[in-house]
């Protein structure tokens, strides 16, 4: 299945991609590190219910959008059927949670 | 494709080590879709916690969740959390720029930042049952939060059992075509429960804590 | 650990290597067999229940055996026959449909199988254990969870480790289906069998979880003191409804899909057609998936909702009818102009038109919300269900078995028998169910122990169960047929149906390896391609070289024997005290052990030699 | 050839039966023979399903039949290949779009009546919202009905009275676990779940009558045994029920000497634990106030006094699963025979469910102009 290029060359561009990469990736943890603080002083700052929580939910997508993309490298080539079979299982959770704080009389 | 015990072999790695066998490029999409079956497992269990969190029937003792979480704790859990996926994304760097020592060693410190993670949420639920005697059984409310916040600490329980199975049994041979799949998967496993748990403190703990 | 091997066995060898295997073709029997057998059971259940329905007021079984066996008989059929049944088809075809030598992940393949029969054996013991589950299968809170004794607790663990097996043999064919495709066989190359098994396995990926949270939340309710459907203590009976209905309108269409497409290629092969609109059938396929995710609340019409919540899952089942719809006319219209020969498996497979047809009307009545509080919970939903249960998936099992049957045993299945069989369970379904429809109309709710006199409900009670015993007449001559072909049954030619797709082009028996060389696929229904443009024979896609095969395990069992110990120790904590902790403590070593072994023992597999393969080219 | 025919007749001559059958069905139970307005619209719509659906099925039979007998394979042509026809974007688009007209055809009505049927915030002619509306608090329990009318004092069990002039707004809940309120002839039904999912709807019946009603959630061992009766009565009958359960005295003594003796036996074996007599918030048994006018012991048994005894000395072998069964002191035979001869004296209404068959249709006495809020009342004057 994988190609061997072990010629020098192209190991020094992965080397370089990966490098690359990992930058990325530290800068992605500060990122969620400021969002993570930015999230709990909203709770103590006790702002208006109807404004942190959406703030904190969009928040959390981010982060999680981060963790799949960054981390997990979901943006990668290879990762079309995880990419799909995430987003499927995110679409049922989505109806799942939907249903459940609307339709059982919460 | 050359002979099995190949694949216990260090030398010659190629680039993606996890995806080069079909045996791992199988590992790696099923573990994937295991996650998406995960996402919905987890979403029936934040749509339960949900639909319950504020009932207490004829439960004695019923301490709102305003007053009951306290955020330092948490603050500290979350920041462990973070930190430890980032350490395996160290690893998995390692990984494939195939220097197993490195390797371990960010695996070994998720693991220390795993494993202090999960003695804090054991202080934090040992704290909620002796000072408010909010308990599995005394209302729904408590159920649900148990069970939420319980079946992550027990997912990262096993991947702590999981990752520390792993280094041992590989400590001596190094990495090669056949565990580095092992690994990787570990690792993804990882940043997932660190998925769940941003959901759980920002649902659960912010969320709970506003009202 | 060694190649094929030749001539007679000792039993205990076979038994071995049954309970060790991770060839999916044995593991396909293995399904087949534990699911023929729970059919039997379930079949057994469902004929005391028609024996008690057969006369008003009728005081054959009690109430509460009576509740047992509804229960259990929806239970077995949905989970242990249904859904086994069709897992024996896909393992045991699919991967030849895409000229794969193994499934993805044999050893899972394994464990699923293994996971499901213990999960099984665990609910049925209950029968001897203090009485069998007794809350619908369906396990509607607070009955299931204040329900006496321990049926219930069966009903949540042993669904909970079958639950699992499925989740993972679901895992193992959409990697399987993704990854080990012959050269060529691209995704719209796929039969549609294969394609129906991977779009069915997607969806057991999304729903069984639902299903996994909710039984877990049971289970805590009743073993542990939780208070998740307890109304006193805050809980809320509807999160269950909702959570099993999530799990289980996917269901339905896990078993429907994996049956249409059984009969897409039924229809293909003895209308000598390829499938008409193949690309729609494929369309249509992961839409109705789609579709079914979002239909669930249909079955909560009368819980009370609200008008818009009804309203809109009215409007998105009935949508799930224009799939469908177009499935039926395509099949209609790949038959026409055909050359059909009515063989036993083509006549479960136009007969399950109509029937299906039928199914699906009442289906689209039923969606509609205000007339569904009428219908809701009424005979009329027993017979809508089972139109599209038997008439879809049953008659597409034995139309199924019946197609693959020489590609399973290397014999064919006696016809003349299975006509026999057909046309009385045929006529024997129509007399049970049709009449069902009148009487939930005319008022009679399902799970009714006794209908009382006078209410005019007597004379459809009781063509129903002469009906029913016409099906069980008709399973006797299967059973038969199956007995006469293992034992006298003579070796059946490698492609007994003129077939088109890759599965038919491999010798009799199938090499334990599938393919010696993996073929080229060179468009869609690949052996009709050769048929008709080349030689016959597939034109293999790489020179003869080494075959890697992983090797036998006997872990799965251990696993999951170990959870089924486990259980007991759950169920009976309270009552039993230390021995049932000595069982959970013992379950979960058993279970964890195994999982460490498997982690820390490398398994390679092995490889047949070139040298080996061509010499049983030699011998052939 | 034989094969088709065969199974078409079949099929032709079991729809014909059960057509047949459905005719000739009890009256009262059937969802086929609508008798109140929830039925009527249901019915209705059932109907145009029937219809549409009955189109579908006619076009798949007509080519479906074609195909079989048409298209089979021919002695001596075995070898014959037919064209591999690949689709028809022409004929694919034509039943995609047509089951999707005939789908809409049939949600526009299905929404309507959706909504039609969850409106239960009574309102008259004018559009203002009905203040005295008749509400009744449904409550369901292992294995029998209880019927509270909110705001005029009165609990009856089993037998629910309703007139027939105006809609009865019920709200439904459970003591134990889910059951479901179902009266085919009168209305769909509705779940009665327990804790606070309390569900509305209304019922109103266009005919006197009495109409059976069956639970239809599954809900225990007794679950078929748990049938009530919807009294319908005329707005005149209706309103002296009202008027005589409303005077009740639970402690009045019955002329019959052995009913008497039946009565304070009644007491002894503290029957009142759970059983109350007259307008009473404790519901742990069924209400008997009206007991000597039941239409049926249990929701089942026929009503006389044979049945009563053995009922008292037994429930468990009428209702398995009952709660009634070892809560109280075992009468002797004589004393359950005292006891029921009281019970079946408890008639403190001359309205029965005979005034319901009798066909006699009484008017309403005239009243403030704010009770004339029965919509559909003009309907309803079909004397027989």
């Amino acid at each position: 299945m994988a190609k061997d290029t072990n010629s020098n060359h192209a190991d020094q561009y992965y080397k370089a991609k990966k490098k690359e990469e990992m930058k990325h990736q530290v800068i992605t943890f500060a990122l969620m590190i400021v969002f993570t603080i930015i999230a709990f002083g909203l709770v103590i700052g006790e702002f208006d219910k109807l404004f942190v929580f959406p703030v904190l939910l969009v928040l959390a997508a981010v982060q999680v959008g981060f963790q799949f993309y960054y981390f997990m490298h979901m943006s990668h080539k290879g990762h079309e059927f995880p990419a799909l079979m995430i987003y499927s299982g995110i679409f049922a959770a989505i109806l799942t949670i939907l249903a459940l704080t609307t339709i059982t009389w919460v | 494709m050359s002979t099995h015990e190949d694949v216990l072999s260090s030398e010659n790695l190629p680039h993606e080590p996890e995806k080069a066998t079909l045996e791992g490029k199988n590992k790696f999409l099923g573990f994937w879709f295991f996650l998406g079956g995960e996402t919905v497992l987890f979403a029936s269990l934040f749509g339960t916690y949900l639909a319950l969190k504020n009932s207490f029937g004829a439960a004695e003792h019923t301490t709102p969740s305003q007053e009951l979480f306290g955020l330092e704790l948490v603050f500290i859990m979350t920041m462990l959390l973070l930190t430890s996926s980032l350490t395996s994304v160290y690893a998995m760097y390692h990984m494939k720029n195939h220097d197993f020592k490195k390797m371990m060693v960010w695996l070994g410190i998720t693991v220390l930042l795993g494993a202090a993670f999960l003695g804090l949420e054991i202080y934090e639920f040992y704290h909620y049952v002796h000072h408010y005697h909010h308990t599995f059984t005394s209302s729904a409310f408590g159920s649900a939060f148990y069970t939420l916040v319980g079946f992550h600490g027990a997912h990262v329980a096993f991947g702590l059992l999981w990752i520390i199975t792993l280094m041992i049994r590989n400590a001596r041979r190094g990495l090669n075509l056949y565990n580095a799949p092992k690994f990787y998967v570990a690792s993804l496993y990882w940043h997932f429960i660190d998925v769940v748990w941003v959901f759980i403190f920002t649902v659960v703990y912010l969320m709970g804590k506003v009202g | 650990m060694s190649t094929a091997t030749v001539g007679k066995r000792s039993f205990g060898a076979v038994v071995w290597d049954y309970l060790t295997t991770v060839d999916h073709k044995k593991i396909a029997i293995l399904y087949l067999v534990a699911g023929g057998f729970f059919f039997l059971l379930g079949g057994l259940e469902a004929m005391l229940i028609r024996l008690q329905l057969m006369a008003p007021d009728s005081e054959l079984i009690g109430a509460q055996f009576y509740n047992e066996l509804f229960t259990m008989h929806g239970t077995t059929m949905i989970f242990l026959a249904a859904m086994p049944l069709l897992f024996a088809l896909m393992n045991a075809i699919m991967p030849l449909q895409i000229g794969a030598r193994d499934v993805a992940f044999p050893f899972i393949n394994a464990l699923g199988f293994w996971l499901f029969l213990f999960g099984g054996l665990l609910l049925n013991c209950s029968w001897f254990l203090g009485g069998a589950p007794d809350a619908g299968w369906t396990a509607y809170a607070p009955l299931s969870v204040i329900s006496p004794g321990h049926g219930v607790d069966f009903y949540a663990l042993g669904l909970q480790i079958s639950g699992f097996g499925t989740l993972m043999g679901g895992i193992n064919f959409i990697v399987t289906i993704i990854t080990m495709r012959a050269p060529g066989m691209t995704y719209m190359r796929m039969p549609l069998f294969t394609w129906s098994t991977f779009v069915a396995s997607i969806l057991i990926l999304f729903a069984f979880p639902a299903l996994t949270v909710g039984l877990f939340l049971l289970t805590f309710d009743r073993l542990f003191g939780a208070n998740f459907f307890v109304p006193d203590m805050g809980g809320n009976e509807i999160i269950w409804e909702h959570l099993f209905w999530i799990f289980g309108h996917p269901e339905v269409y896990i078993l429907i899909l994996p049956a249409f497409g059984v009969f897409s290629e039924v229809f293909s092969t003895f209308s000598k057609k390829r499938l008409f609109g193949y690309s729609s059938m494929v369309f249509a396929t992961v839409l109705i998936a789609f579709l079914g995710f979002m239909v669930w609340a249909h079955h909560m019409f009368t819980v009370g909702m609200g008008p818009i919540a009804n309203s809109i899952f009215a409007i998105a089942t009935m949508a799930i009818a224009v799939p469908t719809g177009i499935k039926i006319f395509n099949w209609l219209l790949t038959m026409w102009g055909g050359s059909i020969r009515m063989t036993t498996a083509m006549l479960y497979a136009v007969s399950f038109i109509p029937t299906f047809t039928l199914g699906g009307i009442t289906g689209v009545m039923l969606a509609s919300a205000a007339a569904d509080y009428q219908y809701h919970d009424s005979y009329f939903v027993v017979a809508h269900f089972h139109y599209v249960i038997v008439g879809g998936v049953v008659f597409g099992i034995l139309g199924g078995l019946t197609y693959w049957w020489p590609l399973m045993f290397g014999k064919m299945l006696n016809e003349k028998l299975g006509k026999w069989t057909f046309w009385l369970f045929f006529t024997g379904f129509h007399l049970t169910f049709f009449i069902q429809h009148f009487l939930g109309l005319m008022g009679m709710p399902r799970r009714y122990w006794k209908f009382l006199e006078g209410q005019g409900l007597e004379t459809g009670n009781l063509i129903s169960t002469v009906g029913a015993f016409l099906m069980a007449i008709a399973t006797f001559i299967l059973l038969y047929n199956v007995i006469i072909t293992t034992v006298k049954g003579k070796k059946s030619p490698a492609d007994p149906w003129d077939g088109r797709t890759l599965e038919w082009s491999l010798p009799n028996p199938t090499p334990f390896y599938n393919f010696k060389q993996l073929p080229l696929v060179r468009g869609l229904d690949p052996l009709w391609v050769e048929k008709t443009q080349g030689n016959g024979k597939m034109i293999p896609a790489e020179p003869l070289d080494d075959i890697h095969m992983p090797n036998n395990s006997f872990l799965p069992f251990t696993i999951s024997l170990g959870l089924f110990i486990a259980a007991f120790g759950f169920m009976y904590r309270v009552d039993a005290g230390f021995p049932a902790y000595v069982a959970i403590g013992v379950g979960l070593a058993i279970t964890l052990g195994s999982m460490l072994i498997r982690s820390v023992k490398d398994d390679l597999g092995y490889h047949i030699h070139k040298e080996d393969l061509e010499k049983e080219g030699a011998g052939e | 050839m034989k094969g088709w025919m065969g199974r078409f007749r079949a099929l032709f001559l079991l729809s014909s039966l059960a057509l047949v059958l459905s005719g000739c069905g009890k009256p009262y139970l059937s969802a086929l023979q609508p008798k109140g307005e929830g039925a009527d619209m249901i019915y209705d719509l059932m109907m145009l399903s029937v219809i549409i659906m009955a189109f579908v099925f006619l076009v798949v039979m007509i080519i479906y039949t074609i195909v079989i007998v048409r298209f089979r394979q021919k002695k001596g042509q075995e070898d014959f290949v037919p064209k591999q026809v690949e689709g028809n974007h022409l004929l694919e688009t034509v039943w995609t779009v047509i089951p999707i007209i005939l789908l809409l055809i049939l949600a526009v009505p299905t929404v309507q009546y959706t909504f039609a049927l969850a409106d239960t915030t009574p309102e008259t002619e004018d559009g203002e919202p009905v203040e005295d509306a008749l509400w009744i608090d449904v409550t369901g329990n292992q294995y029998w009905w209880h019927f509270d009318y909110r705001d005029l004092e009165i609990q009856t069990s089993q037998d629910l009275y309703i007139p027939t002039d105006r809609r009865v707004y019920i709200k439904l809940s459970s003591n134990d676990v889910i059951h479901s309120f179902w009266v085919p002839s009168i209305s769909g039904k509705m779940d009665t779940n327990p804790g606070k999912n309390e569900n509305e709807m209304f019922i109103h019946a266009y005919e006197e009558g009495v109409f059976w009603g069956h639970c239809a959630e599954f809900c225990g061992p007794s679950h078929s045994l748990m049938d009530f009766r919807v009294v319908a009565v005329s707005p005149g009958e209706f309103d002296e029920w009202v008027a005589d359960m409303q005077a009740v005295d639970p402690e009045a003594v019955p002329e019959n000497p052995v009913a008497a003796e039946g009565k304070d036996l009644f007491q002894e074996n503290s029957c009142l634990a759970c059983h109350a007599i007259g307008s009473s918030p404790a519901a742990v048994g069924p209400n008997v106030t009206s007991f000597g006018d039941r239409s049926k012991i249990a929701g089942i048994l026929p009503y006389d006094k044979e049945h009563l005894v053995s009922w008292i000395l037994d429930p468990e072998q009428h209702k398995p699963g009952n709660l009634m069964t070892g809560k109280y002191p075992m009468p002797s035979k004589e004393d359950a025979e005292k006891i029921a001869e009281y019970l079946m004296s408890l008639q403190p209404s001359d309205i029965g469910p005979d005034d319901a068959e009798d066909g006699e249709y009484i008017q309403p006495k005239p009243k403030e102009e704010t009770e004339a809020e029965g919509d559909e009342a003009e309907e309803d004057t079909n004397e027989e």
